[in-house]
């Protein structure tokens, strides 16, 4: 039992962080939790995001585990692993191409066609497009395949109406990937069809969401008559649903868990040693201490959960259930460090984020953990995954698998 | 056994909710927090108009001369609405302190004014990040002039005037600061809940008076504490409950897998938990509202109860109310983050719950003694 | 806001304590928590029980509620529970007719024929008969409609067959009511018969169960052709649920909560004080106290929330669901304390209730505690009654109402 | 990267495994808490047979000599087993003890016993109620005589040997005590798991040695603390896999209105939360068990770190065992407070979490100054 790589894993680590280390800048390690935090970009994050992207494709580092022939190195996925852990040490530009890369990309080479994959998987790769995911709908969070917006064929095209939501960075997206109910009248996961759609089409009207903490991510997506051609259709007509699954997986894998607990748990114990209690450090509160434990504990065994599912992955085997298990426990430990970071600061907690102590961590914690404990699968829908596909439990008693979709009930009878 | 209020102080109630439900929608409160305002002025001339402000101010000195259990439940109200008004600042603090160390001619002179709302009242204790204690309070008051800064003041830049702790040669005393005179500064400071503005207040030699005895300010801080402790709790109370069903008819509207979310179980049992806390949180509400409407001596363990017990379920239902929103709870344009912030936001103002749990226990052990 | 008592009750108060005071021996106030906790009784139990009720009867102190004629005062509620805070003040035998005079003693009053009330009250009342009540079933706990214990006709009599668990004082009952399946053919709730049996008839078999903290205050019951007489029946054939919706609504406000918290709190200040935190006593370590503080807040809710449904009572309303909400938090709050007290006494703290501080009481507490937590209703079972009949949110999704008993799955398919 | 055991660790946790299955059914257990007997002697001596016991000591002194790693996964399978043997006591508290800090006379004389499992060892460090500490310790040990009660100490009976913790001119001490020579008076004390039992051992001028340096005996008492925290959360991980399996099997089992229990959501999602656990405690313990075996400098937080969340984890599962297990979970009959005794149990046995936590955070605390 040791941290070590393999004699291969090494050798990679040092090609990639001679690489990054020529052509990026190191991090501060004592970056305050905040700025992870806030989700605020610079100007120009655009061109700076594309052009370090290019920088890496045209190196070969931009897709570690994808095909060479699309632009990909052909790697293993714990090459992947550790190009991830050597750039988290360079200061890199906002995560545009995050959706492109994670989500969309996979899909389109699980699922696409050899035109399909040479048309968008490129200029994906090299950062000249950025990519965004539509799948949530106002009525259809964590009941996904209970979506409406609809899609009916007309000639070579569909013609697409409703609206999405949740969509991050749609507002700077060439592309999109989603899925479309085409026909309501089976079973709502039959149908369902899955299209890419280009996201500068007429008819697609994108509105911010602001967040509670302010930050703008995430888009309304409107569609009014929007095109689509049949050929940006991706696996058959009705199959949406076993596309979206696709996504999905990939989606869990790559949000991962706890960002920025790492920084706040520094922050914390500095905290604890400026604030008093009863005219001594609160680090040296009884009751202080007992929480910051129940902490330390709960983020390294997320922490080091990681690294048994690094094990595996260096052993060949595949990653298991612990990034659902990371976002659950990991979002709410956020909350929780938030709302404690507050409350030893008493009456000064309640300043707010811009005027705080720690530029604000703690606020600033409690106000993004709520987002984290939704989005992407909620703590409800994580335990249901947990049950249900880790545990094998017995799904819940579903009244909506047998009727046409169109029978559903969708709201309280009037 | 007679442990509730009376129907006259239902009916007092009822009253307050429909003028609140009709003047202080959530948009009032949402207008506060988007804008530079410190408060909503009509809403705080309404709530003067109607007596709320002098609720416990004798008739003599221009009050509405009710009573503790009145104003609780008028606490209740206001917390329900999240009415955006300098309430909690002015009325238990700041009130509370002129009526209970006032001499005779503060009386006369401030009561009358805070009753009809032309003056707002704030308390300003702490000054650095940390707990508020007796050795925290560092402003200086020598021959009538206050030299500090006090930060967070709550309502700092509504008030007109503010009680101060602040070091005598005696100890720490409080003082009446009127804000307009010279050497006052203030500058808003950011809050965590705009709806619930913050400042800072910088006095340079600013004129002050004491307000009750010379070193005896530290004693008059936590009595004023513990009795604001009861009367904030009934407006955490009150904000719980409406969180609370907010967040039922919702999950009721709402439907997943062709069921409303009501209907699965991993939400009727959160819900079923909110509701257990806050009737708990209603009970130890109740006993502080004895307490402190007899000035018993067990007010101080009384108010303690309360507090954590209304700091505990407002905070679980307020996260939860977020929660159980799904995507639309963490958004700006939904209301839940209004109640997420006040629940932080009034858990914090006179002490956090862990502070609270402290002396709490410290009471009940010095009572056993 | 007063914690007075009105006039007529006051009255009525000094009625009860002078006759009581004159009648029976005080507690001792500062008895410790252990005793109320054990459900250990003494030698000679049944003979002082029913001696102190026959005491009670002939004073008309019996049941204060019950009508004049069956040997009750004919009072009401408030009077009923002004009664039993003085009776607590003293010391009194074991209770053995709680069941008789909580459960079974109402559903007969409130179905039985003007014959089976004078058959059975009175004698009730007066303690010269013991009552049980035989719901539960090894395959039928928190769902207690899916019973198969089963009754069929013959003559005037029907055959019961099957067995009956968690039933108290089945070893000393007289008489018990339970609930029969005299219908399997339709739905589960449809084919229930509601009866009276006589404990001592042949076809009886009792067996006591030992709790996990040695007590044995329940019993399995067996039925092997045990002959009931259709007279013995209360209310109609397949009436039955009816029935015994009206005995559980009984058992819910008479189980009550959080008993023997009040000593055990008192306890706890006590441990508090005695054991040592670095040198110093438990009392003034800081975390100590965050969590005793959270037990007292806990504690007193419940405790006032009894006081605002008296005082709803004595204004002359009804009970609310405060019962559920009192088990529901005193039980987990028992568990809870019994761990802390253990955990504060760290190694010595694994030392078992016949040597350990205290008389064992944080021990037997967490022992206690699970039994607590289950019977009469277990905590989820709470939830969802706070959550279906106080919140009125909607009932599960049933897959058992609508068919014959049956068809109804009672285990995995083999 | 390489944060797992190998696969050969794994192939020797499965013959533990196994022979456990068969060997010490729950009835084992079940037989020494309903029985006076203080544990069972024919699983003692398989496990001795296997090189359990010695699977620390070097060979030269009898042992296995496998490791530390080897080791966290046999107190894994022994936990999981509930098996009612002296193994921790002996294993990783009396035998490191002699490991750490005995003598090369000490050692040759005593580790083949203990590996042997002919002599049973404990260590002997509560004398009252509340947290063991240096200050605590009143036994005296002068000129070879030792004078004191230690109570409780965990397989008293079984033990023939106590590594015991006393008073020495040059502070606390560690001394070897043989508890069969005169002076020495032991008496069983009720347990609250009584398949852990529990002794008073009282010493009146007993014979006994000192083990390592005089005055040294409370750093090297924490040092061996923190090595035994990190088998013994394997012992509580173990157990609590055990629990959380027998509580899946169970719920799935067990139908009620028509369905599996554990298809109703709030089964399902407390199921998920005691996983979690059980996976945050896994990990960490990995942790302990990296920085046990390579004896690194960042074992005491590691430690600590593996204790508080296998703790955790054992007394959730456990709790949670006997609730999803409905009315027979609280009966004598099943099996469901076996677990719910070890839990507690265990999670007493080196102190509660509670001082864990408390250790932990002075320790991080002290490693960033």
């Amino acid at each position: 039992m040791d941290f070590n790589d393999t004699p291969e894993e090494a050798a990679f680590r040092n090609e990639a962080r001679t690489w990054l280390e020529a052509n990026g800048e190191l991090r501060d390690p004592d970056e305050n939790a905040m700025g992870v935090l806030s989700e605020r970009y610079g100007e120009n994050y655009i061109e700076q995001a594309k052009a370090w992207q290019k920088k890496k494709a045209d190196a070969r580092w931009a897709c570690i585990t994808w095909p060479e022939e699309y632009g990909g190195r052909g790697g293993n996925a714990m090459q992947s692993v550790i190009w991830g852990q050597e750039e988290a040490r360079i200061k890199t530009p906002a995560p545009i191409f995050s959706i492109g890369l994670g989500m969309a990309g996979p899909t389109v080479l699980a699922h696409g066609t050899e035109q399909q994959k040479t048309q968008w998987i490129p200029k994906l790769v090299s950062g000249e497009e950025i990519w965004c995911q539509l799948f949530s709908e106002p009525a259809a969070g964590s009941d996904l395949a209970g979506l409406r917006t609809t899609a009916v064929r007309d000639g070579d095209d569909w013609v697409v109406n409703g609206q999405k939501i949740w969509t991050t960075f749609a507002h700077i997206a060439d592309w999109g990937v989603l899925v479309l109910r085409t026909d309501p009248n089976v079973p709502k996961h039959a149908g369902l069809s899955y299209f890419v759609i280009d996201m500068h089409a007429p008819g697609i009207e994108v509105r911010p969401i602001v967040q509670i903490n302010r930050a703008t991510g995430f888009n309304e997506v409107f569609f009014n008559d929007l095109r689509v051609p049949d050929a940006n259709r991706l696996d058959a007509v009705g199959n949406g649903w076993a596309v979206a699954i696709t996504t999905l997986m990939n989606e869990r894998a790559s949000i991962g868990g706890g960002g920025g607990q790492g920084n706040l748990f520094a922050d914390l114990m500095q905290l604890s040693h400026e604030l008093e209690i009863d005219g001594r450090p609160a680090i040296e509160d009884s009751a202080v201490r007992q929480q910051i434990a129940d902490f330390y504990v709960r983020r390294k065994g997320v922490e080091y959960t990681g690294l048994r599912s690094l094990t595996a992955l260096s052993r060949g085997g595949m990653p298991g259930p612990e990034a659902s298990m990371a976002k659950l426990v990991g979002a709410k430990l956020l909350q929780d460090m938030g709302s404690f970071g507050m409350d030893i600061q008493a009456q000064a907690g309640a300043i707010g984020v811009e005027a705080a102590l720690q530029q604000g961590s703690w606020q600033e914690a409690l106000l993004a953990a709520p987002g984290l404990r939704i989005a992407g699968g909620t703590d409800e829908i994580l335990r249901n995954i947990i049950a249900e596909r880790v545990l094998r439990l017995p799904p819940e008693t579903r009244l909506d698998k047998d009727v046409a979709f169109r029978d559903v009930p969708s709201g309280p009878a009037s | 056994m007679n442990f509730d209020f009376s129907e006259d102080q239902k009916l007092l109630q009822k009253t307050v909710r429909d003028y609140l439900e009709e003047h202080s929608p959530l948009a009032v409160c949402r207008d506060v927090l988007e804008s530079d305002k410190p408060y909503a002025p009509d809403l705080w001339k309404g709530a003067a108009e109607l007596g709320w402000l002098g609720a416990v101010i004798p008739e003599e000195h221009g009050g509405a001369g009710f009573g503790h259990l009145e104003l609780c439940l008028i606490a209740e109200e206001v917390g329900r609405a999240l009415a955006p008004i300098p309430f909690s600042s002015s009325v238990y603090l700041a009130s509370e302190a002129v009526l209970r160390a006032g001499s005779e001619t503060q009386q006369q002179a401030l009561l009358p004014k805070l009753a009809s709302g032309e003056r707002i009242g704030t308390l300003a204790l702490a000054e650095k990040p940390g707990i508020v204690s007796e050795a925290s309070v560092q402003a200086r008051f020598e021959n009538g002039a206050l030299t500090g800064t006090k930060v967070p003041v709550p309502d700092g830049m509504a008030a007109g005037l503010a009680v101060v702790a602040a070091r005598t040669p005696e100890g720490v005393s409080l003082v009446l600061a009127d804000l307009s005179a010279d050497g006052v500064k203030r500058e808003p400071v950011d809050s965590f809940d705009g709806a619930r503005p913050q400042a800072t207040l910088s006095f340079e030699n600013a004129p002050a008076e004491l307000l009750g005895g010379a070193g005896q300010g530290w004693a008059l801080a936590e009595a004023l504490l513990d009795r604001a402790a009861v009367l904030m709790a009934f407006e955490q109370l009150g904000a719980a409950e409406r969180a609370f069903e907010i967040t039922k008819e919702f999950t009721l509207g709402r439907y997943a897998f062709g069921r409303p979310v009501a209907s699965f179980q991993a939400i009727k049992h959160r819900l079923a938990d909110i509701w257990v806390a806050i009737e708990l949180a209603r009970s130890n509400a109740y006993y502080g509202a004895w307490a402190l409407s007899g000035d018993e001596p067990e007010l101080p363990v009384a108010a303690a109860g309360a507090r954590i017990s209304a700091t505990d379920a407002l905070e679980l239902a307020a996260v939860e109310m977020v929660q159980l929103h799904g995507g639309v709870g963490f958004t700006w344009e939904y209301d839940c983050h209004l109640f997420y912030r006040r629940a932080k936001a009034l858990g914090l103002a006179l002490g956090s719950a862990r502070e609270w749990r402290d002396k709490l226990v410290r009471r009940l052990d010095a009572q056993s003694k």
